[in-house]
């Protein structure tokens, strides 16, 4: 599956339909990242980390069977080899009875820090566990249960991704690509993962404040392209009047604009796509005029982790949620960007 | 009547897919006596006993056991209710022990856990009590056919059933255990048992027999004590017609044939421990070299290792003076050898394929051109061979798992008639076959070698290999120990010859 | 005069060196992990937490080997252990014991449906399950309505999972118990020898009028429970279960059934054979995440994958050598 | 529909084994038992017909209810060559993962794409190669034999991937998935192409024969001069090509191969599929029209399920009972 988070930038919108009236979103301005949550206690409870030049780290990392997570996991390597800390890296294989092996097979070597991108929320206990053994853990792009572990307490601080965000902005997008009216046909992520849970969540709600955007289907297409294209071919033929489609990832989206050629209907006019990831195959659609936006769901976490980390070390205590930001990729910045786009 | 007998059956129906297997048929058995079962292949006595224990639901009839109406909805219940029964082909656990395969089921227990030793025991007694000595702790399919069947026998006994029911018991056995097991029959009569048994051997019947039943097409035909109906009568009721003079006579090869033809197939001293060490047998062009010894001598693997079936690790083998070496059972059909195995069920049979199919799987191959089969032809020699044989079947097109034992049989033979080998191996051809198709069989084989047919015979019957073979082999513990032809055939020759100083029979002679 | 005895004691010999084959191979492991990667590898922790997390994996197994002697398999476990752990999440507030009844009981039914099916309609037993495990996984989704179902923590459910007893996690002590319950079952009671018998040639173990479907349906009852109780480890564990827990666990289940020593074909096998064969398969992962540790050489799923399926294949070629078994391609 | 082919012997004999039974109405029972997946196929089709908006068009039917069947009914194919020698198939999906990925690197690498496809095809073969030497060589129980590349094989794939998605453009290489002839989609052809060589194999050639015989009984088959160990091979050689192919025609379809999800679970949906049509798993019968009725009934349940918005959950569990209904209807009684 797929992941995100908030705060700033984003394109400008590319030339949308004259919005219709009752739609505020179609004529509002991207809502950008959520504002960075204010207030945010900081750890202080959490596993000491002592201030060396160099680290042995360990990354549990969920899954290596998509481009995101690749990215992620690259972005951290690449920034652990520039600081000359030395990593492990474990991947469960998208198994969470294995990423809670992986986790205690990695607590079991005492690494000086452990960074975790939770496959579920439902890592609580190994969490616990890992500060049980004096590990300072930092917890990357997904939360785990707070009720099990606690923030600043049993895990130093989680960089967060905001899915729910990243829904809203997509559903700012598609009202701007169909002037806030459109039958929509929603391609969700995996069953029951979170980034699907809050993608469709943020996009619902914010499509409320424009009656005018109406999802007529919602199926699941598991992140995947070639879904994505077969639950898309059927869905068209079953609800010829869709007018939109909005997919939880690029992939997804992708297939669909290969369904909808198919189907004789050409993307971008006939039926506008928006979706969310930002990877270089999607920015090229956008810049080809098949995709009208992707929310970027940014997976370079390497940076902004070690940052945290080391900050930590020295100063004690850091913030115990912080979050990445997002760009939004349209007609306007797609070209510029595909260069860097992982 | 006064004391209503143990079994009572009557007006049984059984039919499958329309096609009846029985029709109307009564079968009352008092306590204390043996009543033989017999009919034709395919008349219906299988299924008979298939009903009663409660393996097959009639479709009509009453079955009484001790005056009270039973309707046995699984073998289970039938043996609850004092019914033991020897099916036809042996039906045990090939993986387990002779002792589980024996006890399992009623086993003695301590503590409610299982006690091996009192198993083992038991099963250690009961198998002597047959006179098979062997260590009861070894897999059953380590040991040949033959003693399978009397685990079976034994494990049948070990109820203590009021009714036991054999269906040919002895149609793997070699005279010994036939005399072992009518010894046991007996014995059962006499403690009031009362016993259903079914065999092709009508000398089997005379000697233990108190009355007989008849079938012929699924129907009742005679019913009477066995004393008052002659052998003929007998076989007439069962063939539906009166006896022709070879049959009354029973055949007689006169002077050997082909005594100056030459050799088709010679093979020297085989090796393969522990069953073959040093088997040696050659057979000439149109003559029938009968294999005899006893079980477990080592004849079947004999044929088998000529056939290339089994690798032999020593040994050389001529065929037509040319030195060969079969790698696969192919190889061997390709040189034109055929091979009919004594396990019918286990090498014999494919279920599922049609008669047809089944007919002629040793033959695809000439069958083909371009790799498919010619329809045609295919056809064609499945009529010939169905009409020869006397096959009884619903259709060509019928799964071969719904013949009878004896048919099945037949197909078989078939299926190696119709390459027309050079030199048929047949591992005991008539194991289940009604005197009348057996009486047939032996007619074929001697046709055939007439026209030029090698035919090497294994078979448990003696009176079959003494009538039907120009020679016999004799094998002990896997070695040809003696070589008898034409005036020197006789019972005590090969009897003798099998057994002489077979005082260690049981163990493999490693000389 | 009798059948010689029959000088072939290949069988018997063959299935012991097997099992041996399996424990020889996870000894040297052990040893080698010991070795290379010292007190870390062999520390409490590392033990506990690998017994732990196997004790879920045995307890399908062990179900999955009484399935398989008699000649069946249960492709639905993993989704049983999935729908078990859910449904004892969401009743973890009632306490431990309501909840693993709970994730037993729905284990129990969905065995049932198997084994009726299998036994009383005589459908095939890979298609049975197959259907079945769509059906579980999806009862369990909508249970959890698609997200991970959430183990009371105030509850003492999830102390479950922390208890040990002389260092070794309850969970896995009562794998033990199991295991031994079922070699004794298996070798000194009638429901065992009915469950080789039914395995090593059902038309006869009918003819032999033993009870071929009750025992059927018997083990595929037993597979679901301990499935469920497996789903109810897991959730006591990571105090929760995701609906898509569990998948792939059937395979996992039938590698080590075959590992150790188990025919396929029914008929023959080994209960702690198969005990042996989830300690192996299992040790694989934790000793690459160590190998990992070393930073020698990074080791990807990818890899642990193309691992795993190498040291699958060296396993059953070392038991055909050992076993000189020339199966027909059945 | 299914003219179940253990030759017409096996036409006959649901009759007979359902008669065996003595119950009244066997002989409704055995129809059933054959016509079974077309029955569903029926309803099914009635049922769209009525309640999905223009299901009933040329585009609808063929460019995606059948062409979205075409992969799985093809797997599907291979797969009944391998159960009906008793056997069963578990790498395929693996298999495709593998094949597509040798495809896409090999096809930019600038090999061209008749290069591109022969090499990935020769791949799959491979595969196939070393399933069945391991069942026939060294008598790995099929299962497990294939459950080695089944683990391992998406593992290769995703190191030749490197987990990345492989993207290219290429009409010729893309024919088989986006290719049309004569109107009809690549890939639907493929299927009916392939359907009905394997028809004919099965029912006319010695081949077919021996392939019965070879799942029947294998000793009898062996005594009977049977190259099992040849026929064997030859079904897990082509199940493991055909699978190949759909590799090539699923990434030609999305013009992208993903390692990571190609042929994900296929081997359970062709299983299903061959299952479906009443083709019991002890080998010695198969049903290649069966087969495919069983793939397409299967996929135009999933659309059906999809086009009706019924969550993933939902279509999982209907997906279930419907198979064990096929069962029922179709089983063999004893
Ligand atoms: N399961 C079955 N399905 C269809 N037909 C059957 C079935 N079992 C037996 N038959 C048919 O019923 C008839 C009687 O068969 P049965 O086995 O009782 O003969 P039998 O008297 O035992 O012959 P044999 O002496 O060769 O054993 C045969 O025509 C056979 O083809
Ligand atoms: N299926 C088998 N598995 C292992 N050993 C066997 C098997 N069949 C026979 N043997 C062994 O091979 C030796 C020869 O058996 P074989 O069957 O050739 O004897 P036979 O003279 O043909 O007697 P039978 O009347 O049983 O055919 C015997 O010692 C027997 O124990
Ligand atoms: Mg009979
Ligand atoms: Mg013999």
């Amino acid at each position: 599956s797929n992941d995100a988070s908030p705060a700033g930038g984003g394109g400008e919108a590319g030339a949308a339909p004259t919005a219709s009236a009752d739609c505020p979103l179609a004529s509002a301005a991207d809502p950008g990242n959520s504002a960075p949550p204010t207030g945010v206690p900081m750890a202080t409870a959490a596993p000491k980390l002592p201030v060396k030049d160099t680290y042995t780290v360990a990354f549990s990392q969920n899954a290596s069977n998509n481009p995101w997570r690749l990215a992620e996991t690259a972005s951290m390597r690449e920034e652990a080899e520039e600081r000359g800390h030395q990593l492990t890296v474990t991947d469960a294989n998208n198994e969470q009875a294995k990423q809670i092996q992986d986790i205690k097979g990695l607590i079991a070597q005492k690494p000086d820090a452990l960074f975790i991108a939770p496959i579920t929320e439902q890592l609580g206990n190994v969490v616990v566990e890992a500060a049980a053994a004096g590990i300072p853990v930092f917890l990357l792009d997904r939360d785990v249960d707070n009720t099990v572990a606690k923030p600043g307490e049993q895990f130093v601080t989680v960089i967060v991704s905001d899915f729910v965000q990243q829904g809203k902005r997509a559903a700012w997008a598609m009202a701007k690509a169909t002037g806030g009216n459109a039958k929509i046909i929603e391609l969700e992520g995996t069953t029951g993962s979170s980034p699907a849970i809050d993608r469709k969540k943020g996009f619902d709600e914010a499509i409320t404040q424009c009656p005018g955007l109406e999802v007529v289907v919602s199926q699941s297409a598991d992140f995947t392209r070639a879904e994505g294209q077969s639950v898309t071919e059927t869905l068209l033929q079953s609800h010829p009047d869709a007018t939109a489609i909005y997919a939880h990832n690029d992939e997804m989206a992708l297939g669909a604009i290969a369904a909808v050629r198919a189907a004789g209907k050409v993307p971008g006019s006939d039926i506008q796509v928006v979706s969310i990831d930002g990877s270089r195959d999607a920015l090229t659609a956008v810049d080809a005029g098949e995709l009208f936006a992707t929310v970027e769901s940014n997976p370079r976490f390497g940076p902004r982790a070690f940052d945290t980390m080391e900050q930590y070390a020295r100063e004690g205590q850091v913030p115990v949620q912080l979050v990445l930001e997002d760009r939004l990729f349209d007609k306007a910045n797609a070209a510029q960007n595909i260069a860097t786009a992982y | 009547m006064a004391d209503a007998p143990l079994l009572q059956m009557r007006g049984i129906d059984k039919s499958f897919a329309g096609v009846p297997a029985l029709t109307g048929v009564d079968l009352s058995v008092p306590a204390g006596e043996v009543r033989a079962l017999i009919g034709q292949n395919g008349a219906g006595k299988s299924t008979l006993i298939k009903v009663l224990t409660g393996v097959h639901r009639r479709d009509a009839g009453q079955v009484e056991l001790d005056g009270r109406p039973v309707d046995f909805g699984s073998v289970h219940e039938a043996q609850r209710a004092g019914v033991a029964t020897i099916y036809q082909e042996v039906n045990l656990v090939p993986y387990r022990s002779l002792a589980e395969n024996v006890c399992i089921g009623r086993a003695p227990r301590r503590f409610g856990l299982l006690d091996w030793r009192a198993i083992n025991a038991e099963a250690r007694e009961r198998l002597a009590a047959l006179d098979v000595h062997v260590d009861v702790t070894r897999p059953l399919h380590e040991f040949p056919i033959a003693t399978q069947q009397m685990t079976a026998i034994a494990r049948a006994l070990s109820f203590d059933a009021r009714l036991v029911v054999m269906d040919e018991p002895t149609s793997s056995l070699a005279e010994h255990e036939v005399g072992v097991l009518l010894d046991v029959v007996r014995r059962l009569r006499d403690s009031g048992v009362a016993v259903v048994f079914v065999s092709h051997r009508l000398d089997e019947l005379y000697a233990v027999c108190d009355t007989i039943t008849v079938l012929r097409d699924g129907r009742c035909v005679a019913d009477a004590p066995l004393a008052e109906l002659s052998k003929y009568e007998v076989v007439s009721a069962m063939l539906g017609r009166a006896l022709t003079e070879s049959e009354r006579r029973g055949r007689h090869v006169g002077a050997a044939r082909a005594a100056g033809a030459p050799t088709v197939l010679e093979a020297r001293d085989l090796h393969r421990p522990p069953a073959l060490n040093g088997s040696s047998v050659s057979v000439r062009r149109g003559e029938v070299v009968g294999l005899a010894g006893l079980l477990g001598s080592g004849r079947s693997e004999t044929a088998r290792a000529l056939f290339g079936a089994d690798p032999v690790t020593g040994g050389e083998m001529r065929l037509a003076g040319e030195p060969v070496a079969f790698s696969s059972p192919r190889d061997a059909i390709r040189a034109g050898l055929g091979f009919n195995s004594e396990d019918r069920k286990a090498d014999g049979i494919v279920p599922d394929l049609s008669v047809r199919e089944n007919l002629t799987l040793a033959l695809l191959p000439r069958l083909t051109r371009r790799g498919v089969v010619d329809r045609g032809r295919q056809q064609e020699i499945v009529d010939r061979f169905v009409a020869r044989l006397g096959i009884r079947m619903a259709s060509p097109d019928q799964p071969v798992r719904e013949l009878s034992g004896g048919n099945q049989q037949k197909v078989l033979l078939a299926r190696w008639l119709c390459t027309d080998p050079r030199l048929l191996i047949l591992d005991e051809p008539t194991r289940g076959i009604d005197v009348g198709a057996k009486q047939e069989i032996a007619e074929l084989v001697d046709e055939l070698a007439d026209d030029g047919l090698s035919v090497l015979l294994v078979s448990s019957e003696l009176e079959e290999l003494i009538n039907g073979c120009d020679r016999v082999v004799v094998l002990r513990d896997g070695e040809t120990v003696r070589e008898l032809a034409g005036a020197d055939i006789s019972e005590d020759a090969i009897v003798q010859a099998m057994a002489e100083g077979s005082a260690g029979a049981g163990e493999h002679g490693d000389a | 005069m009798t059948a010689p005895v029959h000088v072939a004691p290949r069988p018997r010999l063959g299935r012991v060196l097997q099992q041996q084959g399996a424990l020889i191979a996870l000894v040297v492991l052990v040893v080698f992990g010991a070795l290379r990667y010292g007190e870390q590898f062999a520390t409490g922790f590392n033990i506990q937490s690998l017994l732990a997390d196997d004790a879920k994996y045995a307890l399908v197994a062990l179900g999955m080997t009484f399935v398989i002697m008699t000649g069946g398999i249960d492709l639905s476990v993993g989704s049983v252990a999935a729908l078990g752990g859910v449904v004892a999440a969401q009743l973890s507030g009632a306490g431990l014991l309501p909840a693993m009844l709970a994730a037993l009981g729905v284990g129990a039914a969905v065995g049932l449906a198997n084994g009726v099916l299998v036994a009383r309609y005589g459908l095939a037993p890979f298609l049975v399950t197959l259907a079945t495990l769509l059906v579980a996984r999806g009862l369990a989704l909508q249970l959890a309505d698609a997200r991970s179902a959430v183990a009371d923590p105030a509850s003492g459910f999830q102390d479950f999972g922390r208890w040990s007893l002389l260092g070794i996690p309850v969970s896995f002590w009562i794998v033990l118990v199991l295991f031994a319950a079922g070699a004794l079952a298996l070798h000194a009671t009638d429901f065992g020898r009915h469950v080789l018998a039914t395995g090593g040639n059902e038309d006869a173990a009918r003819l032999m009028g033993l009870p071929v479907d009750r025992t059927k349906v018997a083990v595929y009852v037993l597979s679901g429970t301990l499935a469920g109780a497996a789903g109810a480890f897991l959730g006591a564990q990571t105090g929760s279960v995701d609906a898509a827990a569990g998948q792939g666990w059937e395979l996992t289940a039938i590698a080590a059934v075959v590992v150790g020593g188990t025919l396929l074909t029914g008929g023959v096998g080994s209960v702690f054979g198969t005990l042996v064969g989830v300690l192996l398969l299992q040790l694989i992962f934790n000793l690459i995440v160590f190998e990992n540790g070393r930073g020698v050489i990074e080791i990807s799923s990818y890899w642990e994958s193309v691992i795993r399926g190498a040291f699958l294949l060296a396993v059953v070629l070392l038991q055909v050598r050992l076993t000189r078994r020339r199966a027909a391609p059945t | 529909m299914p003219e179940t082919v253990s030759d017409p012997a096996a036409t006959r004999s649901p009759e007979s084994a359902a008669a065996a039974t003595g119950r009244r109405g066997a002989v409704w029972a055995a129809r059933a038992q054959r016509y079974g997946a077309g029955v569903l196929l029926v309803l099914l089709f009635a049922y769209n017909a009525l309640a999905t908006p223009n299901f009933l068009t040329v585009q609808t039917l063929l460019d995606v209810q059948l062409r979205q069947a075409a992969p799985v009914a093809i797997v599907a194919l291979g797969m009944a060559l391998v159960i009906a020698t008793g056997g069963i198939d578990l790498s395929v999906g693996s298999v495709m993962a593998i094949a597509g990925q040798v495809g896409a690197l090999t096809l930019l690498a600038g090999v061209g794409p008749v290069a591109a496809v022969a090499l990935a095809l020769l791949a799959a073969a491979a595969c196939g190669v070393f399933n069945g030497s391991l069942v026939v060589r060294y008598g790995v129980q099929p299962i497990v034999a294939t459950l080695i590349l089944f683990i391992a094989g998406r593992g290769i794939a995703q190191l030749l991937s490197g987990g990345r998605l492989t993207g290219f453009r290429d009409p010729a290489f893309q024919f088989l998935g986006l290719g049309r002839v004569a109107g009809v989609p690549m890939p639907v052809v493929l299927m009916v192409v392939l359907a009905a060589v394997l028809w004919f194999v099965v029912r006319y050639t010695a081949y077919g024969r021996t392939l019965l015989a070879t799942g029947g009984n294998p000793r009898a088959a062996r005594l009977s001069g049977v190259r099992v160990g040849r026929v064997t091979m030859i079904a897990y050689v082509a199940s493991a090509a055909l699978a190949g192919l759909v590799g090539l025609v699923v990434i030609g379809i999305t013009s992208a191969s993903d390692a990571n999800n190609v042929g994900l679970g296929l081997e359970l949906d062709a299983i299903a599929a061959v299952a479906v049509s009443g083709t019991p798993l002890t080998g010695g019968r198969i049903s290649v029209i069966g087969t495919l009725v069983g793939a397409v009934v299967l996929r135009l349940l999933q659309n059906t399920l999809i086009a009706q918005g019924v969550p993933r959950e939902v279509a999982q569990i209907v997906t279930g009972v419907v198979i064990v209904i096929a069962l029922f209807l179709q089983r063999r009684s004893r």
